[in-house]
């Protein structure tokens, strides 16, 4: 099974929803070690997202890459904050690298490999610094490693499922980027909101691929 | 996006703000903000910044500053003659986004090229970069400086490193001077980065503030104490003490930043008391009275003063103490003429 | 009076206030306020009050406010070129006593006179009354003008009569700007009178403050009601009822304000928004917006604005929806230039 | 029995320290119907009056006219507020009428008509606007009719006992003048806190007068 537009399309739609759902959970996240306001600027970005999505006059979306190039110009002028620029950067190039129409295992690695070089390209975090790098780190890892052999939803899957792990395992870190890093030790007990949301995403592929 | 009306309702309730629909309390207050300063200031929107009426100055480099809402007067405040031609506005105590920071540099281009003034924060940093780059792209001659006059974070190498607060008015202040008075890009960038070098802050929270569409506290703290190294989006601090008298706490904002100025003695210094949104004027002036004390004792001239509300943490109460040491031009480009809707003389 | 340390510490507590003795705040506070404004305005003391550095303005007719302490920048900010010679501060809340005001008013008689401008309150009424008799004995000719623009008191017959609240601050600029420009003692005090007669006023408190030597809230207010027609020293108002939305909250202010101006339309005007001491700038400008359609929607032209927090009452989060009716000659008066440690243009 | 001027002192030195006493009180009441500072008002003159009698220097006050010229000025100069002038002047007028050295019951009744009356002058209030002349009114018609064969200290009594009837009378009355005005039918519930602390100020001169 390869991934099409459609799906791209329809993960955007998840994310929106699971943003929206999540917006409490991720604010309360971010207000314990950040400003409380990652759930707010998630849901504002993919609320446009959607909006854009159902915009009929909007530019072209009939491949995986322009879909991913409209969601980037759509965060990057909506969200704000540290992980606008951020995602907008991931999804921009993300869809550099999804110049085809559909995705199978090894282009589903190259999108997420893409991503997490956008990420770290711009917010130059490492992993262990407690950020959504500690997803995507592991994520990409887990992507290469189920590539071998595995179509593009398997590949998905493995990068969600690490992503999760990621995530689950800031928890006890402590920060030294972005604003929770303020915190010192004080960080540590809480999940980082942007790892936390970078799981959703993955977790949105996932889901919207399961639905085809 | 839209609140529906359980959430406004249960916002408003929750929160007792002066707003309509919370997730449109910047635009609103911006709508107000251009219609009471019409004349002197312009809002343009899609995407949003605020500029100084009548056009770029031809030939005269223009500064441009810019960050989250809800810490007003900065930014917007601060827009006018000598000092900022245009601000950019994010959302509440979230980094503006990069095609305002674009657009706003591209608006007061006038020729002779533009300084952004960044807030040391991962958001602000970020979309200034990517919207600064854009702006180049379009032929801008561009250049930044980063404020991080909080002396509250200690240990610079293992985060984000120290963020910009109050101190960011001084650099602003002063480089809109230099900019006025016609210095190049460069010697207003260098002017600029003098300040920022020369500049300590330290800040207080007696209480949390509440963000309108998050409408609960941004940090919770106990009735019988205080934050002690508050960032202005209620980012932690150093430490949490009991409320003490204002000579307690005038002196764990006072010392770390004389810890970090380490001044020799004798040196001539602007003193800025800044109110976080909630605090009484009588309170700030009473700071006031006991950190010029500190500094006097410390063998420092007070040759400068301002107090007042001028980089807030919406109604947060609390204050922040900030120390700049002057030289003679830095002090003759402070007493250079302002007239911005927050600052004039 | 001297507190004991543990009514300090308790107070301070229940507080969360930058203060060291409570009982001194206020003198705490003007000692910092003289050595941030040194060179524009002294403190003296025994008894206190506040005056222009530079001693009397012979031939000029000399203006002298005061009142209860805690609505900084009311009127201790407000001394200086084009508005006050002098302010009489009194305990927070309290009024000045009648050995100050004779001090004052004396300390700027230049010769042609001296207008007091007095808050309709009881306390201010009866201690100003004293002392101008007392500076009257010792050779001042002097005048005085009562402000009572809150249309909050609605039966003006069956109480103390409508207060004075943020209408002072236009009172204060433009009879300050008509003693500036050489009014005699009777005109300066018939142009104050005018502007009296055509400013009206009224609040919103979200919520109490508390005076530092009391210790607790000046009042008690449920969690999701605000008080309508708020005086500013947490006198009760018109109403409480449910937060609403700064739409609805500003039609409750402004409403009132017009029915009692009624204005046949068309009257140019001025628009004072003002904060109450812990409102977010932001907040005040949705105010300004919302209050701004509703006269527009009156056939009210706002000609000049004024937005902040000038008439405060300590921390208090809240709002006043002031509007003058102008004619020529006051517009005129109130872009004349003014320089005060509050208000400069 | 007649009052001398040490009765004078003993009376403003036991009112120094009931005003302390009753300062959270007397601010309670405040705070219902007025602005929260009456207690802390009436505790600084007062305690600015009895560090003046501690005082040597200050000037003599061999006569209870001496003495309470010596209060009037005090609290003119020290307390603010609307009770500031009204108590000032209270005393001020008190001391014009008490011109010999020792009061008897005559002397008491033109001390309190004295003093009631300065309390008119200034405030232009009338019995049932729910002010401290709820509390004078009512302790000069006492007075003049306890004169009638009663020393100064049974006039004084008389006047007390009147003073705090009147106070508790203004518990159900609507306020007209003053800052409780305002409350409108509000303000009924609540004594007022100038009335009560006009009771407090007689029955601290009956104490003087006993401890004799
Ligand atoms: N330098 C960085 N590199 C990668 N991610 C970062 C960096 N700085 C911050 N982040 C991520 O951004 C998240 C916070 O995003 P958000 O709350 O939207 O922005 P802000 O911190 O500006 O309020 C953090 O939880 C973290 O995952
Ligand atoms: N016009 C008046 N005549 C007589 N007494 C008055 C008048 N106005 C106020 N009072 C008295 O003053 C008391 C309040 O005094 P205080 O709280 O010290 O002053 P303020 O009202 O200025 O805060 C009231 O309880 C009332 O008894
Ligand atoms: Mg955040
Ligand atoms: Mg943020
Ligand atoms: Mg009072
Ligand atoms: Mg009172």
């Amino acid at each position: 099974m390869t991934l099409d537009a459609a799906w791209a399309e329809r993960w955007m739609r998840r994310s929106a929803a699971d943003m929206h759902a999540a917006r409490e959970e991720l604010t309360e996240l971010d207000r314990r070690i950040g400003d409380g306001d990652h759930g707010v600027n998630m849901d504002r970005g993919f609320a446009a997202v959607a909006s854009r999505l159902d915009d009929e006059a909007v530019p072209p979306r009939e491949t995986v890459a322009q879909v991913l190039r409209l969601v980037a110009t759509t965060l990057m002028s909506t969200v704000g904050g540290a992980s606008g620029p951020l995602y907008g950067t991931a999804f921009l190039h993300a869809a550099r690298v999804t110049n085809r129409a559909d995705l199978d295992g090894a282009g589903v690695v190259a999108l997420v490999e893409a991503a997490a070089e956008g990420i770290t390209s711009r917010g130059r975090a490492v992993p262990g610094d407690k950020t959504m790098v500690d997803a995507w780190a592991p994520a990409v890892e887990a992507a290469e490693r189920a590539a071998d052999g595995g179509d593009a939803v398997e590949v998905l899957r493995a990068a969600a499922a690490a992503a999760a792990d990621g995530a689950a395992a800031t928890v006890p870190m402590i920060a030294t980027k972005g604003r929770a890093s303020y915190l010192g030790p004080r960080s540590a007990g809480t999940e980082d909101p942007g790892a936390r949301s970078t799981a959703m995403l993955l977790a949105a592929a996932v889901a919207a691929a399961g639905a085809d | 996006m839209s609140f529906d009306h359980e959430d406004v309702e249960k916002g408003c309730v929750a929160m007792k703000k002066l707003l309509d629909d919370p997730a449109e309390a910047v635009v609103d207050a911006l709508r107000g903000f251009a219609l009471a300063h019409a004349g002197e200031i312009e809002v343009r929107r899609d995407p949003t910044y605020v500029l100084r009426a009548g056009g770029p100055a031809a030939g005269r480099v223009a500064l441009v500053s810019g960050g989250g809402s809800g810490h007003e007067p900065l930014h917007v405040g601060f827009v006018g003659a000598g000092m900022l031609d245009a601000a950019v506005p994010g959302e509440m105590f979230t980094s503006p986004t990069p095609d305002q920071v674009a657009a706003a540099v591209q608006a007061v281009d006038g020729g002779a090229g533009v300084l952004a003034v960044v807030k040391n924060y991962t958001g602000d940093v970020l979309n200034f970069e990517t919207g600064l780059e854009l702006a180049q792209d379009s032929g801008v001659q561009v250049a930044s400086v980063l404020v991080d006059d909080d002396v509250a974070v200690e240990d610079s190498q293992f985060t984000a490193g120290r963020r910009g607060v109050a101190g960011t008015l001084a650099v602003e202040k002063i480089a809109g001077a230099a900019a006025a008075r016609g210095d190049s890009l460069g010697a207003v960038a260098q002017i600029a980065q003098r300040v920022v070098s020369r500049v300590r802050t330290m800040g207080v929270a007696l209480t949390a503030c509440t963000v309108p569409h998050v409408g609960r506290p941004s940090f919770d703290l106990p009735e019988d104490e205080v934050e002690i190294g508050i960032g202005i989006h209620g980012e932690p601090g150093r430490h949490r003490q009991a409320v003490g008298s204002a000579r307690e706490i005038t002196a764990a904002l006072v010392e770390p930043v004389l810890e970090d100025l380490a001044p020799s003695g004798g040196e001539r210094v602007l003193l800025l008391v800044n109110g976080m949104g909630g605090t009484p004027q009588s309170e700030l002036y009473v700071v006031y009275g006991r950190a010029r004390e500190l500094l006097e004792a410390r063998g420092l001239e007070v040759a400068r003063s301002l107090v007042g509300s001028y980089v807030t943490s919406l109604e947060m109460q609390g204050v922040s103490v900030s120390v700049l040491v002057l030289d003679d031009e830095l002090a003759e480009l402070w007493d250079a003429p302002v007239r911005t809707p927050a600052l004039t003389w």
